[in-house]
């Protein structure tokens, strides 16, 4: 199990690293989410992995997953959304004002030559 | 029995799952992925139920509730923005 | 418990909420809404800083759940220092920016009140994750007020700022997850204790983890190799916005100090001295790039901006020797380079709105309206951050090289400090040159052609206008002549901050500090 | 018990079995229309009736009667249709119909597919 | 206190003359400061005489060992007399030499400014003190040769001048700091008296070479010496009292107040004595092809404050008090000349040998003053010039230098001896004798008295010094020099005549020679010109600064090139690397003893179907809506695995965030370009990729290390209290509303800021999707289909009551304040969608800001209300309440917060889906909320 | 003369079918008949509607309920199920290609906006026909047929099955 929410996590960081380095706002927001989806399993996982042990206190239940990794994600999914939002609407507003979605603002790439 | 039945259903979901996933990757229409994905989530809910007979929890309904109620509204959306492109005019 | 420990989270809280609710209200309300919270948060943290050189380390309980399960608030010398500065400095770019910045887009005075209290929640919290949370709210913020008024080069500049941040966040939370997931624990002073229990073989994790957050905390401090967005962003935004976001890198060096100093210190376990082999070569280089920027930039903010980076470079490379003395030396040096840079965003901005054509940019133009003003607060604040005498720059900076003597690395440390200052010098006096003495003759008003047009075209600053940059300037001799009290000051905060068994015990009571004082073989 | 279970049982496996129809038809059908069908009938009808297989579970877990995975049933129902109706409609705005079939008379006389 | 105030009054009060408009009160106020200060000094003149020291010191910064303290030395009293003395003299001068366009007022600030900065330096008793004033006369000097803003040549001498001697201020700092350092104390006393430890500590050479680069740069010694005549651009006075008399003698000073701890060594005496003789021999050959006649002065002062350094170098007694006499003498004498120049220049409009000819008609008593400094600078008898330059010949013939190079000092001394005499004499004729030049800008004639005042009073010391050295400096220069040398002090009587010795013969020499050279000029021109046309300094100090800019601007445009795609990169990988440093070094085990669990087939399909729709995101990123799609199984699948991980809140939220995330993005994408240009070449695609893989190979790791690890954690203290302590049995919610309640105030205030940053983003933001879909095809007619429109009516009550009731289960089942507000947000935003913006809006007709803003605030009010109770912000309280009929139920205060959570959450979600909605709706952005509200009313009225 | 609606709407009770559905939903959700939770669905089930009253202003009124039930279990349910079989039995035959699908075209008599909508979802719900599309003028119902050998009497079948039950149920 935990080989495999690894190998998960490990491809959606993947994934999301690769999108952010694209040269367009629109796949660097993709990527943005993909890794704040990575790392909120990444988060949630530092709880170790239960299975049927919802943090819900019940008489019956004595083992609980670990609610504070849960609480912290569940922080971190509201404030990644927030961010994803101003992003989303930054680059809209960049396509607008530049007449690009270069996420240098640049509509040519003739600049390349400095990274590639 | 039920344990039997469980498993079952999980591997006939699970199938269906990936049947869906096989449509979502290979289309070939912008419709067809929507619709296999609409598709995943309705057996997400399957999944949720299951997850919550085999554990014997209720903490999942609410889940499954919600992708029922509100599970939609993402390919309605979708759909929208491909034919009127504007989803909120 | 005293509660004006949290005031200065929750009155810019409040007042941004107010804010926000009276949206459509007059501007001159929500301005004086907006002035009034600034100045009580001014005075509500000078009390603190009274109190906290007068007192112990206090700590607020939030929600009375102690800790190390509750979030609390830590209010040592350190961070006393820190919100108070941030008042203050946020105090007077908020007087500048009412006169008419804040008119440029919708929500300003929310947004600021908000972002001070984003800063001031970094500076407080003494819990991780907590500090997360500030972060964000921090950085959210500042990205509206860094955009405030729009324009392509701010939107550039804007997209890059942010896209980095929210990169950081996520690397911020892998951070974070590392240490629980091996330690536990969230509230920092319960982390530093249980790093001293943690398991041999867990210590490379845990010294990665911490490693992980330098790389977030170096981006928030503009550290080479992450500093790139800075320039941009600080010379692109509006002067006020700038001046503000001084303290900001402020808020990744002071994160820096405070992780790695509580949790990563010296008294032993498994991430002890994690940053030593790091943060010199680090700083070092961030100095040597910031002064190259400070030499090649073409304008008054951009240079400015650098000047930011020059003084993280410097900080973090005298307090990169990790001994008090040297950490209280880059503690006098904090304040002030912090308020100069800050005042000198203002300064640039007073200039090139008396440019008509070459604005901030180091060409020549017709002379600026108020020569004797603008030529004072110019060359006042440029010779304070330059480290020339009279003022603060120069003896921050004997103080700093004084310290450093006798650390691995001075050698160094003194020739970047020394050169990173003859960088400054250079472009600052032709800088200043350029713009107050290479004058194009004026251009006289044409009453024909440009009747009604010329006359009004560039502003003449009132007194109230002049006030904020003046008086951050002010605050450069004060530092000087109260010199000894500050180095004092600075000495303490400087122990609290090496030694930070006082810190520990005020947050997890003596039983548990203790187990520090066991393993540091007792103090 | 048994029945109870048995019921369930077969509940379950009945509706994960039409669910995984829905899929197959997903799956095997050769033009998106056709594809339409198998998700919108059978996988909707398979996964409310496990709902209904989990309310008859739960309501005999020894905690009194458990109806409210039929609100999911409902909903399903409610809104299943609505989604099949807009994914058809951005279907047909591409054009996707008009080399498969033929169109229907009533549509012939209107200019394009958004009749 | 008299004491400090002889520097302090000048300092202090150099804002005095700024504020009058009338230029006599602008100098006689100016006069008053510096009389005061000049009093101040000879009210200390019968101690210092007396060989006392006078202190005054008061502490200022003793962490940093900074003490405010002045001494009075014989040495520091010569040096303040020149200051105040010629300052004075300056002062009456200015009067008249500065235009009436000038700011006269401004010239006397910056002038006194220098004049408290120099008095500084020559009174400090701490040596970081001493630093300040130092680095003072840096700027005075920049603001005094810039005085003529104007001119270009003036902006460029003082930009120069300030790199230099401030660049060379750092190093003095540097050496300071380092003598400090060995001697244990900054106070001058201490430092002096420290010889021995000074020069046996291995730091000894830094610390000399340092402190001697502060100095030469000061004293414009070689290889600095070429600031100095660029400098001349400054109004004359300046140059006289600054570039002559004052300033530039700092750096000798400077010298001078070291030899007795760092002099006498071998390191000392050659980099010293080799540099004065450099400098001496060179700026004398180089004077004597000025054409300007300050030009000419200026490459005098640089040749003799190379004597005193090649004096100094020496370091004998006998040097030393010549050093010191000769700084006296040159004071004077070239201080008067500058003011003559300073006439001359005035009067005919030119400083130009060339141009000027035969003035001495109409010029006579500057013609005659002239005579006397030009006799002095050239070392002729009975002027003050000639006995210091015959101490110092007679030292260089001193045995110092022995061997094969002992020939050198007295060679070299002797011809700049020559040279001097020969610049001399070019001066005195080349302006004076000869034909009257007729084509002058100016007419000349006499200045006024005022003007002339100044000067012959130095002339009258230069002739009085020079007959009765004994009387008229003898006291003033054995004080200084015995300050310097202590009891090393050599008993030496001044007089005009010493006998017929070596010196003299040298003398005499040179004054032949000078008037040799002075006949053969012409061929000495041509060769000059032959040989020195890249011998420019300033050409080189203006190539090395802009090579400087031009260098780093590379450096900087290479490092920060403005890609994003670079600085992402730089910044994950340097989270790599820090990362992974620890690992490189640790021999632990990289996975944990704790056993793996094992893996279902379930959970591993759908962990596939996750990786796979991962990928299938990034490989289909250009075709954006399918990137999308790919995103949103992604996001389901997380759910799902939430939910699988005993998460059930974590699975709600998931799936909520992640349909308003697609919904926006989608929303945003119509006004995006549809696909992503192909914008990497193959080889950044693999740079990328390469580096996406450690960083998904650097997590995996990570995480599978850190899940085999044991755990010990503070959440059995929540799960402990959550019921008895937090009145929930939902841990997560309790968590989040109580325990860490902070948090979550936190994270609404980030949702609030949000919607604020959106909203003024896109304030007055117009941008048009396109007009036609992907495939070309024209939009459909059908805005709002019917279905959609009458499915989604009835559905908002029930999908309400699904979110109050998500709502108030928070507390002990999986829900709460977050989740119900995004369904409630995000059923309205069905209607939007539904039934468009016109018909929606006036139907939910509250502000959204209102909205968020209430719930921030009732979330803030809620925490502060613990304060009434005594606790601290956000101390919950919850309490059972039994109603007949309806039972027990419970009321927390976290309900409160929870429902302020649930606000701020409905406002900030709508307020930003509903601006982006109206950007490219025109009939709603156009017209006023108001009127749509009227309008729908007046449609359903129908 | 417009019939008597089922249940009459007032000012404070605007669509009382809806409250009532309401307070089952409320106690379907809590999964408890207790009495406190009827008093809080009730009130819920007041409250809600009345607030979102203005978002939907149709008053949808059930003339004949009897019929509705009827309607409901003797054709829809049944039809759900055995099209559904059929449903299979098409898509899991072994040789697909044999399905004629198609497109019809229903001309509608109902004019309702809501009962076209019901009218769609159970298309789309029963025997193989999926609801595509409503005509602009909400004249035609444009519905996919999995396999429609004969079209004619395809659209006949809808409309004699649905469309007229419909159209008595909601007299309109
Ligand atoms: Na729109
Ligand atoms: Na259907």
């Amino acid at each position: 199990m935990e080989i495999l929410v690894a190998a998960s996590v490990g491809a959606m960081v993947a994934c999301g690293v690769y999108l952010i380095l694209r040269a367009r706002t629109f796949p660097v927001v993709i990527g943005l989410t993909l890794i704040s989806f990575g790392v909120n399993i990444f988060l949630f996982a530092t709880g170790r992995l239960h299975t049927n042990l919802p943090a819900i206190i019940t008489p019956e239940q004595t083992l609980y997953a670990d609610p504070l990794p849960q609480a912290l994600v569940l922080t971190a999914i509201v404030i990644g959304f927030a961010m994803i939002a101003f992003v989303v609407v930054l680059a809209l507003r960049a396509n607008g004002d530049l007449h690009t979605d270069h996420v240098d603002g640049q509509p040519d790439d003739g600049r390349q030559k400095g990274g590639s | 029995m039920l344990t039997i039945a469980v498993i079952i259903a999980f591997a006939l979901i699970t199938m269906a799952q990936v049947l869906n996933l096989h449509r979502l990757f290979t289309g070939p229409s912008l419709p067809d992925r929507i619709l296999a994905l609409d598709n995943m989530y309705i057996d997400a809910i399957a999944l949720f139920i299951l997850v919550g007979i085999h554990f014997s929890t209720t903490a999942y309904f609410e889940a499954a509730l919600m992708i029922a109620v509100m599970g939609f509204i993402s390919t309605v959306a979708t759909s929208k923005y491909l034919t009127r492109g504007d989803i909120l005019e | 418990m005293n509660h004006l420990v949290a005031a200065p989270l929750l009155l810019p809280l409040l007042i941004g909420a107010w804010l926000v609710l009276g949206v459509d209200r007059p501007m001159a309300q929500l301005r004086a809404l907006s002035l009034a919270g600034c100045l009580a948060l001014t005075l509500i943290t000078g009390v603190l800083l009274f109190q906290s050189i007068t007192g112990p380390v206090q700590v607020y309980v939030l929600g009375n759940w102690s800790p190390p399960f509750g979030i609390v608030l830590v209010l040592d010398r350190l961070s006393a220092m820190m919100v108070f500065m941030t008042a203050l400095l946020g105090f007077f770019s908020l007087v500048y920016a009412v006169h008419g910045t804040d008119l440029a887009g919708k929500n300003f005075h929310a947004l600021f009140q908000f972002q001070l209290l984003g800063i001031n929640g970094a500076f407080l919290t003494g819990d991780i994750f907590n500090l997360f949370v500030f972060f964000e709210i921090m950085l959210l913020a500042s990205y509206g007020l860094m955009l405030h008024g729009g324009g392509g080069p701010r939107i550039r500049a804007g997209m890059h700022y942010a896209l980095l941040n929210l990169v950081g966040s996520s690397i911020f939370l892998v951070g974070v997850g590392i240490l629980y997931s091996l330690l536990g624990t969230l509230n920092m002073a319960d982390l530093s204790v249980r790093i001293i229990q943690a398991p041999e073989d867990s210590a490379a994790l845990i010294r990665a983890g911490g490693l992980v957050l330098f790389a977030v905390f170096a981006l928030k401090a503009a550290l080479l190799p992450v500093y790139f967005w800075l320039p941009a962003a600080y010379g692109s935004t509006s002067a006020p916005v700038a001046a503000l976001f001084a303290v900001m890198t402020k808020v990744g060096v002071y994160v820096i100090f405070r992780v790695f100093f509580l949790i990563f210190g010296d008294h032993g376990g498994a991430g002890a001295n994690l940053l030593a082999p790091w943060l010199l070569p680090a700083a070092l280089f961030t100095l040597a790039a910031g002064a190259a920027g400070v030499l090649s930039a073409r304008d008054l903010r951009r240079i400015t901006a650098c000047l930011v980076i020059v003084s993280v470079g410097t900080l973090l490379a005298v307090a990169g020797t990790f001994e008090q003395d040297t950490i209280a030396a880059a503690i006098v040096y904090l304040p002030h380079t912090t308020f100069m840079t800050g005042g000198m965003f203002l300064v640039a901005d007073m200039i090139a709105q008396q440019r008509p054509d070459a604005g901030g940019k180091l060409v020549p133009d017709q002379p600026v309206q108020q020569q004797t003003l603008l030529g004072l607060l110019f060359m006042g604040t440029a010779v304070a951050i330059a480290g020339l005498p009279p003022l603060s720059g120069f003896f921050a900076k004997m103080m700093m090289l004084m310290h450093v003597q006798d650390s691995a690395g001075s050698v160094w440390i003194w020739t970047f400090i020394l050169f990173s200052g003859f960088f400054g010098l250079i472009a600052l006096g032709r800088a200043g040159s350029i713009i107050f003495w290479k004058t194009l003759p004026v251009k006289h008003a044409d009453p024909i052609k440009d009747a009604g047009t010329q006359p009004d075209r560039l502003p003449v600053f009132g007194p109230v206008y002049v006030l904020p940059a003046a008086a951050l300037l002010v605050i450069s001799p004060l530092l000087v002549i109260f010199g000894q009290p500050m180095a004092q000051f600075a000495d303490t905060v400087a122990a609290q901050l090496v030694e930070p068994v006082l810190y520990i015990e005020a947050v997890l009571g003596h039983e548990r500090a203790a187990l520090l004082f066991a393993q540091t073989g007792g103090l | 018990m048994v029945v109870v279970e048995f019921v369930v049982s077969f509940f379950l496996i009945l509706g994960a079995f039409f669910a995984l129809t829905g899929s197959i038809g997903l799956y095997r059908m050769t033009d998106f229309f056709s594809r339409l069908h198998g998700p919108t009938k059978s996988t909707t009808l398979g996964v409310g009736g496990m709902a209904l297989a989990s309310a008859v579970y739960f309501s005999f877990q020894g905690n009194g009667i458990s109806l409210h995975e039929v609100l999911i049933t409902l909903f399903l129902f409610i809104t299943a249709p609505v989604s099949a109706h807009f994914m058809a409609k951005a279907a047909r705005h591409q054009r996707m119909h008009e080399n498969k079939a033929a169109l229907p008379p009533g549509c012939e006389k209107k200019t394009g597919p958004h009749v | 206190m008299t004491l400090a105030l002889i520097p302090l009054l000048p300092l202090l009060g150099a804002f005095i003359p700024c504020l009058f408009h009338n230029r006599n009160l602008n100098a006689a106020s100016a006069g008053v400061i510096a009389g005061l200060s000049l009093l101040l000094l000879l009210i200390q003149a019968p101690a210092v005489f007396t060989g006392d020291m006078p202190i005054y010191i008061r502490s200022w910064i003793p962490a940093m060992g900074l003490t405010f303290a002045f001494r009075v030395s014989g040495f520091g009293f010569l040096f303040a007399l020149l200051v105040l003395g010629i300052g004075l003299l300056i002062v009456v001068y200015a009067r008249y030499y500065i235009a009436k366009e000038d700011p006269m007022g401004r010239f006397y600030t910056y002038l006194l400014f220098f004049m408290g900065s120099m008095l500084g330096i020559v009174l400090s008793e701490n040596l970081l003190l001493l630093m300040v004033f130092w680095e003072l006369t840096s700027i005075s000097s920049f603001l005094l040769i810039g005085f003529w803003r104007y001119r270009a040549d003036a902006r460029q001498g003082a930009f120069m001048a300030l790199v230099i001697t401030g660049g060379g201020g750092f190093a003095m700092l540097a050496g300071f700091l380092l003598l400090g350092h060995i001697v244990g104390s900054f106070e001058l006393t201490d430092i002096l008296a420290s010889r021995q430890i000074v020069q046996a500590h291995p730091l000894y050479p830094v610390t000399l070479v340092l402190i001697l680069a502060g100095a030469f740069t000061k004293s414009a010694q070689f290889p600095f010496q070429f600031w100095l005549p660029h400098a001349m651009a400054a109004p004359t006075p300046v140059s006289a009292y600054l570039h002559s008399a004052t300033m530039v003698k700092a750096g000798v000073f400077l010298l001078a107040l070291m030899v007795p701890v760092l002099g006498g060594s071998t390191l000392w005496f050659t980099i010293v004595t080799a540099v004065g003789l450099i400098t001496l021999v060179f700026a004398a050959y180089m004077a004597m092809f000025k054409d300007d006649l300050k030009g000419l002065l200026a490459y005098s002062t640089v040749s003799h404050l190379g004597l005193i350094t090649l004096l100094l170098g020496l370091g004998t007694p006998l040097a030393v008090f010549a050093a010191v006499f000769h700084i006296f003498n040159h004071a004077a004498f070239k201080a008067g000349l500058f003011l003559l120049a300073g006439i001359i220049d005035h009067e005919t409009g030119t400083r130009d040998i060339q141009r000027l000819s035969g003035l001495k008609k109409a010029m006579p008593v500057t013609a005659f003053l002239t005579l006397i400094g030009c006799g002095a600078m050239a070392g002729v008898p009975l002027f003050n010039g000639f006995l210091s330059k015959e101490m110092f010949l007679a030292e260089t013939l001193a045995p110092g230098l022995t061997g094969a190079w002992s020939w050198i000092l007295p060679a070299g001394a002797v011809l700049a001896a020559i040279f001097a005499v020969a610049y001399s004499i070019r001066m005195l004729l080349g302006v004076f004798w000869g034909n009257p030049a007729e084509d002058l800008p100016g007419s000349p004639h006499e200045p006024p008295v005022g003007m002339t005042l100044s000067p012959a009073f130095l002339m009258a010391v230069c002739v009085l010094v020079g007959i009765f050295p004994a009387f008229f400096a003898g006291p003033l220069v054995n004080a200084g020099a015995e300050a310097i040398l202590g009891p090393d002090m050599p008993d030496f009587h001044m007089a005009v005549w010493h006998g017929f010795n070596m010196a003299l013969v040298l003398s005499m020499v040179a004054l032949a020679g000078g008037v040799i050279f002075y006949r053969q000029r012409q061929k000495l021109f041509d060769i000059h010109v032959w040989c020195s046309r890249n011998l420019d300094g300033k050409t080189l100090f203006e190539s090395l600064v802009s090579h400087m800019i031009r260098s780093s601007r590379r450096v900087t445009g290479c490092m920060e090139n403005g890609s994003f795609q670079r600085y992402a990169a730089l910044l994950i990988g340097s989270a790599l690397v820090l990362g992974a440093s620890p690992f490189f070094s640790d021999n632990a085990p990289f996975l944990g003893p704790v056993p793996l669990t094992t893996l279902d087939p379930v959970t591993l399909v759908m962990g596939l179907i996750l990786i796979s729709a991962a990928v299938a995101t990034a490989v289909f990123h250009r075709n954006r809506i399918l990137s999308i799609i790919m995103l949103s199984t992604v996001g389901l699948v997380v759910s799902l695995a939430f939910s699988r991980f005993s998460a059930p809140d974590l699975a709600l939220t998931q799936i909520s965030v992640e349909l308003v995330t697609i919904i926006l993005m989608m929303m945003a994408l119509h006004m995006l370009p549809r696909i992503t240009p192909k914008d990497s070449s193959s080889c950044r695609k693999w740079r990328d990729i390469v580096l996406s893989m450690l960083a998904g190979g650097g997590a995996a790791a990570v995480m599978l290390a850190v899940l085999t690890r044991p755990f010990d954690t503070i959440s059995d203290f929540f799960l402990a209290r959550s019921v008895p302590g937090g009145g929930g049995s939902n841990v997560v919610n309790v968590i989040l509303v109580d325990f860490r309640g902070f948090d979550t105030l936190g994270e609404i205030t980030v949702l609030v800021i949000a919607g604020l940053v959106i909203y003024a983003l896109l304030h007055n933001f117009e941008i048009t999707g396109p007009r036609t879909d992907a495939l070309g095809y024209p939009w459909s007619r059908d805005r709002f289909p019917i279905i959609l429109v009458n499915i989604t009516r009835p559905l908002l009550p029930l999908t309400l009551l699904f979110s109050v009731y998500i709502f108030l289960r928070g507390h002990n089942d999986p829900g709460g304040g977050f989740i119900a507000g995004l369904i409630t947000a995000t059923v309205l935003i069905l209607q939007y969608i539904a039934s468009g913006i016109v018909w929606t809006r006036p139907r939910f007709h509250f502000d959204n800001h209102v909205i968020m803003a209430l719930g921030l605030i009732l979330a803030l009010v809620t925490g502060v209300g613990s304060w009434v109770a005594g606790y601290p912000f956000l101390t919950s309280t919850f309490t059972y309440v039994s109603l007949p009929l309806v039972g027990k139920f419970e009321i927390a205060s976290a309900m409160a917060f929870d429902l302020g959570v649930y606000l701020a959450v409905v406002g900030s979600v709508l307020l930003v889906l509903v601006k982006l909605g109206t950007l490219n709706s025109t009939d709603a952005q156009t017209v006023s909320p108001t009127f749509l509200r009227k309008k729908a009313i007046q449609k359903e009225g129908h | 003369m417009p019939k008597k609606p089922f249940l009459s709407h007032g000012r404070w009770l605007p669509h009382p079918l809806m409250t009532l559905m309401l307070i089952i939903i409320w106690l379907l959700l809590v999964n408890t008949l207790s009495f406190g939770h009827i008093i809080l669905g009730t009130l819920l089930g007041a409250a809600i509607p009345w607030f979102t009253n203005r978002f939907w202003p149709e008053r949808p009124w059930i003339a004949r309920p009897v019929l509705l039930f009827r309607f409901f279990f003797g054709i829809f349910l049944r039809d759900i199920l055995v099209a559904n079989l059929n449903v299979v039995r098409l898509i899991l035959q072994p040789d697909i290609s044999q399905l004629q699908p198609g497109f019809i075209a229903v001309p509608l008599d109902i004019t309702d906006q809501m009962v076209i909508c019901i009218l769609a979802s159970v298309i789309s719900l029963t025997p193989g026909t999926v609801s595509a599309e409503v005509t602009l003028d909400r004249r035609v119902l444009i519905v996919h047929g999995l396999d429609i050998p004969d079209e004619k009497a395809a659209v006949q079948a809808i409309k004699t099955r649905y469309e007229v039950p419909l159209k008595e149920i909601f007299s309109c």
